[in-house]
C-alpha cells in the first residue's frame, strides 16, 4: 500500500487528485461517472456574491491541444449556494473547497465571511485570476499591490485554509506567492487559464463574443509546469499544481516539479473520469518505482543526487 | 437514464452523398433506452486537430439488435476523420445525453420540420412518433436533389413534403416557404437544422400559435453541464444546450 | 492578382510571409524545398558578436502541439556571419534581416553597427525576448526601464529598419510595444518563445538540459494571436506576428487581428515548405473573398461595421 | 543529393516481434541514390501527441523495383502509430537525410556491430559494403533469443557473431564481451546501437586503435540543420547530428 495523503497545515487530503475550479460543476454533474468521494478533493465552481449570467455567447473555441473559455464567473450566487447546492454536496466524503470570486474587495470578504460559516467546506481557493470578467478577477491577480490587499483581507475574514490561485499572465510568478504566502495563505494552486484569443477566419470575426479568453488544456503544460517548478521551488507552504493534466504522466511531472498536489481541469470534459484514472496511475507509477509514499517524489527532480 | 463513457464497436460506415455518412456502432452491454433528441460526445481519436469531443445526434436505434446509428455531415476536421471509420474500429462515447422531445398529446396534429444534417435525431423522433401512434407529416429542405437524403425513410412515417433551394424536387425556396404551411392546421412543430431555419419556423409558429421545439447546437465542450460554454440565453436565464437542452420549446428562447 | 506586398518605413516586402530567426538558418538549409526569394524576408539565425556554443544537450522536447527548445543562441558570430555566410546569402532576391543578441548594451550596440555597415542587409530585429540565456536576452524584453535602454541605444547604431522583437513572459505586453515605439522602432514583432518546461517521468529528471525552455509551436497560438492583437491596436507602426503559424488560416487570423505580416517558425521544421505553402493559401484566401490587396484585411476584426 | 519533400506510398507493413516492423515504401518519382547512413524525417499523422517528425534509418533499398524499406522500434507514441500503418496509405517524408558511412580502404578487415534498433542502418551498410568487394563481419547483440531479427539477411553478408543478454543464443552478455573481440585484427568498425553499447565499442577501438564510426540517434526538430537541437559536443565543437552526423567517426567526438 502506497500513501498517497498530503495535507495543508492540519487539513488532510486522502490523495493528491482535486478537481479544478469551473470544470466539474459541483460534482454532482459527474455522478454518473465517478464516486466523487474517491478525489482528493473538489473544488467547486467559482462563486460570487450575487448571481451572475457570465458573458455572451459563444464562449468556448477549440485552439491546438486546448480551448479557449471565456464563461465570466456565471453561478447562481452564495445564496443559492448556500440552500441548493450545499445541502446536497456536503455529504461527500472529500474535501469540497468554493472557488471565490469579487470585483472589489468587499465582495471577496463577505463571500469568505459567508462560507465561513459552512461547516463542511473545509477551505476556499482565493481566485484573483480569472481572466474573463471585466471587473476584478485577473485585476487583481496581475498587480502585486492589489493581490496582496485582497489576500490580507480574505485571510482577516476566515478561518478556513486559504488557497490562493494564482494567475500565469504576470513576468514574474514567483512575486505574487510570496505575497500569498506573507500574507499567511495556507496553500497556493496555480495555473488558471492564460489569456488567448481565437479568430474565425471564415467568418472574418473573433471566436469568443468577449474577443479574448482563458486558454486550458495540454497546450498550456509546459507553462504551468514551469511556473509550478518555480513556485514551489520560492516557498514553504504547498503548492497545488494545474494546467494542461490529462493523464497520471502529466500529473506527475507537476508532483516531480514541486507539486504536492494537482488539480484536474479541461481533462474531465473530454474524459469524465479522468481525474479517477489519473489517481490510479500515480499509485501504479509509485508502486512500479517502489516508493511508498507520494511525498518521496515530491519536487524530485529539484533534489541534489 | 444514467450516462456512461464506454467504447462502442463499429458495424457500419455507409456513405451517403459527399458531405453525409451514417455509422452503426453496438457495444457489448445493453444500450440504453435513448430518447428521441439526445445526443452522444463523440471523440475523435488519432486527429491532432480535434481536442474536444463532438457532439452527435441519435439518429436510429435498434434495441433489438443491440445497435444505433448516427447521421453526420463532414463539417470539418472531426467529423472527416469519423468518415474514415472502418468497421471493427471502436469509437468512445460519452452518452446518452440531453434531454429529449416531449410527446404530443393524443390526435394532436404533428408536423416535424427538419433542413440539412437537423434531420438527424427526426428520423429517430418520427419512427418514435409512429410506433407511439401518431402520424406526424414530415416538411424537409435540402439545398438541391443531390443532397436530399433518408426520403425513403421518412415516407414510412408520415406524409412527407419537401422544397429545394434550386427547385430541382418538391417546391422551389425554404422550408418555410412551403404551401403545406399556408393553410395548417397544425398544433405542434418539431425543428433541426440550420440555426437561420428554426428561426424562421419559430416566428411562424408563433405567429400562428403553434407549439414549437427545436433541438440546439450550440458549441459544446463538456456535453454534461460542467463548463457552461454551451449556454442559450432563455426567459430563465441562461440555460446549458448540453442538459437543459438540446431540445427548447421556443416560448423559452428569446428569439 | 491580389497585392500582397507591406512596407516597413520605405522598405519594401514582396509579401507578407517572412520565416522567423532561429526556425530557418540562414535560409540556405532550406534551398532544396523552396525558392527563398519567393519569400517576403528572411530573419537569420540569432547573431551575436562572439561565437556561442549555446546549451548542453538534450535542448529540445516535444510537448503538445508544441516543442521546447533551449539552443541558447548558439552561433559562430558577427565575423564569420560577414565573412561566410553573408557573402553567400546576400544574392537572394528578397530582405534578409538579422536578429541581434547580447548580454550587455555595449554587445547589442556594437553588433547593430556592424550589421549597419551590410549593404543587403535592410533591417535588424533586435531580440529581448531570447529565454535560453543566462545574461541578456529575456531580462532586457520583461523589464520595462532595460528595454527602453536597450532599443535607445540600438536605435542610435543603426540606420537600417529596426524591428523589435518582444517576449510574451509578461504582464502587459502593450508596456513594452509603447516603448519599442517611442524610441524609434520601425516595427514590432511577437512574440518569441513562452518560458516553458518538460519533465521526463520515466526518468524522473527535468527534459531540457537547462530545465526550463522557449515554448514554441501551435499551442502558443492563442496567446501570440491575443498579445498581436493587444499590441497591433495600441501603436501605429507595422507589427509582424508569429507564433504557432502552421498554415495560412493560422496566419491569416493574425492578420485579421492585426499583423501586417506574419513570421513562420516551428512550422518549417514539420514541412520545409511551409511558408511557401502559407504564402500560397493567403493569396487564395483573399481571392475566394474578392479583396484585391491585403490590407483590406489587416485588423479586419477591429473595424467598426 | 538533394532533400525532398514527398508522399510515399506503403506497400508493406511486416510486423517481426512485439517491438520491431518493417515498412516499404515507394514512390511515384525515382527514389534518390541513398548512401548507408542516411535517414528520413517520418510524418506521423492522425496522432496528436506527435507534433515533430521522427527520424528513422534508410534500411534496405531496391532501386530496381523503387523501393526501400523502414525497420522501427515501438518506443512510443508515433512509432506505434506507424506500426498501425496499411498497404496504399501515404507516408510524408522528408529525406535522404544526413550523411553516411564512409568506405573502408581496399581490404581493410571490417567489423560491423550492431545492437537493437542499431541494426537498422546495418543491413544497408552491410548489403552496399558487400556490393562493394568487402567482406564484413558482423556482431550483433540483442536482449535474448526472440528480440533476434534480420539474422538470415546478415547471413547473407557476412559472418555473423551472436550475443544475447541472457544467453538464450550466440554467447552470453553485451557485444564488447564476445570473444571475437579478443584477438581481433579488425581495421574498422561500424556500429549503431543504445548509447551505451556505442560508447563501449568506442572505448574498446580506441584501446586498440581502431578506425570506428557510430550512428547517433540524438532527438531531432528539423532534421535539415535549421533548429540547433540535435547537437553533439565535438572536438570541432558543437555539430548538428542531422547535417554533419549522424554518422561521426569516434575520435571526433568527446566520448
Ligand atoms: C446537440 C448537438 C447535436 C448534433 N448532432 C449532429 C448530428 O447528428 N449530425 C451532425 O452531422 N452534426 C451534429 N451536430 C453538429 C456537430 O457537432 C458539428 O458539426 C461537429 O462538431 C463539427 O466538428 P468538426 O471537427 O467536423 O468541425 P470543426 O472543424 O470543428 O468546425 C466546423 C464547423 O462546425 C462547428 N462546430 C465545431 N464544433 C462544434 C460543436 N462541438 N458543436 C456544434 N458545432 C460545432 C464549428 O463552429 C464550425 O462551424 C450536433 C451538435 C450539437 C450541439
Ligand atoms: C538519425 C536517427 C535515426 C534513427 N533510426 C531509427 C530506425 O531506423 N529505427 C527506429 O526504430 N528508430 C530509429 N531512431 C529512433 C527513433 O527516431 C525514435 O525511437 C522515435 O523518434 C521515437 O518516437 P515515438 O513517438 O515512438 O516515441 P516517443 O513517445 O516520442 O518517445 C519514446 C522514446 O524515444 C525517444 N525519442 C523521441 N523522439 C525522438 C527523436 N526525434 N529522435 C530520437 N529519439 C527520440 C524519446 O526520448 C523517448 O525515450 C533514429 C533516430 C535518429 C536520430
Ligand atoms: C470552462 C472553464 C471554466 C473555469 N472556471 C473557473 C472558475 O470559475 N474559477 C477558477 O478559479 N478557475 C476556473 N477555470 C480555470 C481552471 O480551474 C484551471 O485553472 C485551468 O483550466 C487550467 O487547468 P486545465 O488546463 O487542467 O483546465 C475554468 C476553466 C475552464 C476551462
Ligand atoms: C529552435 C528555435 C530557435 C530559435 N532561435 C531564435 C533566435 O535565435 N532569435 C529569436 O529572436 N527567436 C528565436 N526563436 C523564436 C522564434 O523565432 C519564434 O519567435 C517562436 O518560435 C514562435 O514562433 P513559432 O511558434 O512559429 O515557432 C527560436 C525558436 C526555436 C523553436
Ligand atoms: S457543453 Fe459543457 S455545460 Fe454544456
Ligand atoms: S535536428 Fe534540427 S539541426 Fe539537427
Amino acid at each position: 500500500m502506497v500513501n498517497l495523503g498530503f495535507s495543508i497545515g492540519d487539513l488532510q487530503f486522502k490523495n493528491p487528485v482535486l478537481t479544478a475550479s469551473g470544470t466539474f460543476g459541483y460534482g454532482q454533474e459527474f455522478d454518473d461517472f465517478l464516486d466523487v468521494s474517491r478525489l482528493g478533493g473538489i473544488v467547486v465552481k467559482g462563486t460570487t456574491l450575487e448571481p451572475r449570467e457570465g458573458n455572451l455567447y459563444p464562449r468556448m473555441a477549440e485552439t491546438p491541444s486546448g480551448m479557449l473559455n471565456a464563461v465570466g464567473l456565471q453561478n447562481k450566487g452564495v445564496d443559492y449556494f448556500e440552500n441548493s447546492i450545499y445541502t446536497r454536496i456536503k455529504s461527500y466524503n472529500t474535501n469540497i473547497i468554493v472557488n471565490i470570486n469579487g470585483s472589489y474587495i468587499d465582495d471577496y470578504v463577505n463571500l469568505a465571511s459567508r462560507i465561513n460559516k459552512l461547516d463542511k467546506i473545509p477551505a476556499i481557493e482565493l481566485n484573483i485570476s480569472c481572466p474573463n470578467v471585466k471587473k476584478g478577477g485577473m485585476a487583481f491577480g496581475t498587480n502585486p499591490r492589489s493581490a496582496r490587499e485582497v489576500i490580507k483581507a480574505v485571510r482577516a475574514a476566515s478561518t478556513k485554509k486559504l488557497i490562493v490561485k494564482l494567475s500565469p499572465n504576470v513576468t514574474n510568478i514567483v512575486d505574487f506567492a510570496r505575497i500569498a504566502e506573507e500574507e499567511g495563505a495556507d496553500s497556493i494552486s496555480l495555473i488558471n487559464t492564460l489569456l488567448g484569443m481565437s479568430v474565425n477566419v471564415q467568418k472574418m470575426k473573433p471566436a469568443l463574443s468577449t474577443i479574448t479568453g482563458g486558454l486550458s488544456g495540454p497546450a498550456i503544460k509546459p507553462i504551468a509546469l514551469r511556473m509550478v517548478w518555480q513556485v514551489a521551488n520560492a516557498v514553504k507552504i504547498p503548492v497545488i499544481g494545474m494546467g494542461g493534466i490529462m493523464t497520471a504522466s502529466d500529473a506527475l511531472e507537476f508532483i516531480l516539479a514541486g507539486a504536492s498536489a494537482v488539480q484536474i481541469g479541461t481533462a474531465s470534459f473530454i474524459d469524465p473520469q479522468a481525474s479517477i484514472k489519473i489517481l490510479e496511475g500515480i499509485e501504479k507509477f509509485l508502486n512500479q518505482k517502489g516508493f511508498s509514499d507520494i511525498r518521496e517524489i515530491v519536487g524530485f527532480i529539484n533534489h541534489k543526487s | 437514464m444514467s450516462k456512461r463513457i464506454e467504447d462502442l464497436k463499429v458495424i457500419g460506415n455507409k456513405r451517403l452523398n459527399d458531405d453525409f455518412f451514417i455509422i452503426e456502432l453496438t457495444g457489448e452491454q445493453k444500450l440504453p433506452d435513448f430518447k428521441p433528441g439526445q445526443f452522444a460526445q463523440v471523440r475523435v481519436d488519432g486527429s491532432p486537430d480535434t481536442f474536444l469531443r463532438r457532439p452527435i445526434s441519435i439518429h436510429e436505434v435498434d434495441l433489438g439488435r443491440n445497435t444505433f446509428k448516427l447521421l453526420i455531415q463532414i463539417a470539418g476536421k472531426g467529423t472527416e476523420t469519423l468518415s474514415g471509420l472502418k468497421n471493427g474500429d471502436m469509437l468512445n462515447l460519452v452518452y446518452p445525453l440531453g434531454n429529449s422531445f416531449s410527446l404530443p398529446a393524443e390526435n394532436e396534429k404533428v408536423l416535424i420540420v427538419g433542413g440539412g444534417c437537423g434531420v438527424a435525431p427526426l428520423l429517430f423522433l418520427g419512427k418514435y412518433l409512429k410506433s407511439n401512434g401518431h402520424t406526424p407529416d414530415i416538411l424537409l429542405g435540402f439545398r438541391n436533389m443531390e443532397r436530399i437524403i433518408e426520403y425513403e425513410q421518412y415516407l414510412k412515417i408520415g406524409k412527407v413534403f419537401l422544397t429545394t433551394e434550386d427547385g430541382s424536387m418538391g417546391e422551389k425556396g425554404y422550408v418555410t416557404d412551403h404551401s403545406v404551411l399556408t393553410n395548417s392546421t397544425y398544433e405542434r412543430v418539431y425543428c433541426c437544422g440550420p440555426d437561420s431555419m428554426m428561426r424562421a419556423v419559430a416566428v411562424w409558429c408563433k405567429k400562428n400559435n403553434i407549439n414549437c421545439e427545436v433541438s440546439l447546437e450550440n458549441l459544446m465542450a463538456c456535453g454534461i453541464g460542467a463548463c457552461l460554454c454551451c449556454i442559450v440565453d432563455t426567459v430563465k436565464g441562461n440555460l446549458c444546450t448540453c442538459i437543459d437542452g438540446p431540445v427548447f420549446n421556443t416560448t423559452e428562447l428569446k428569439w
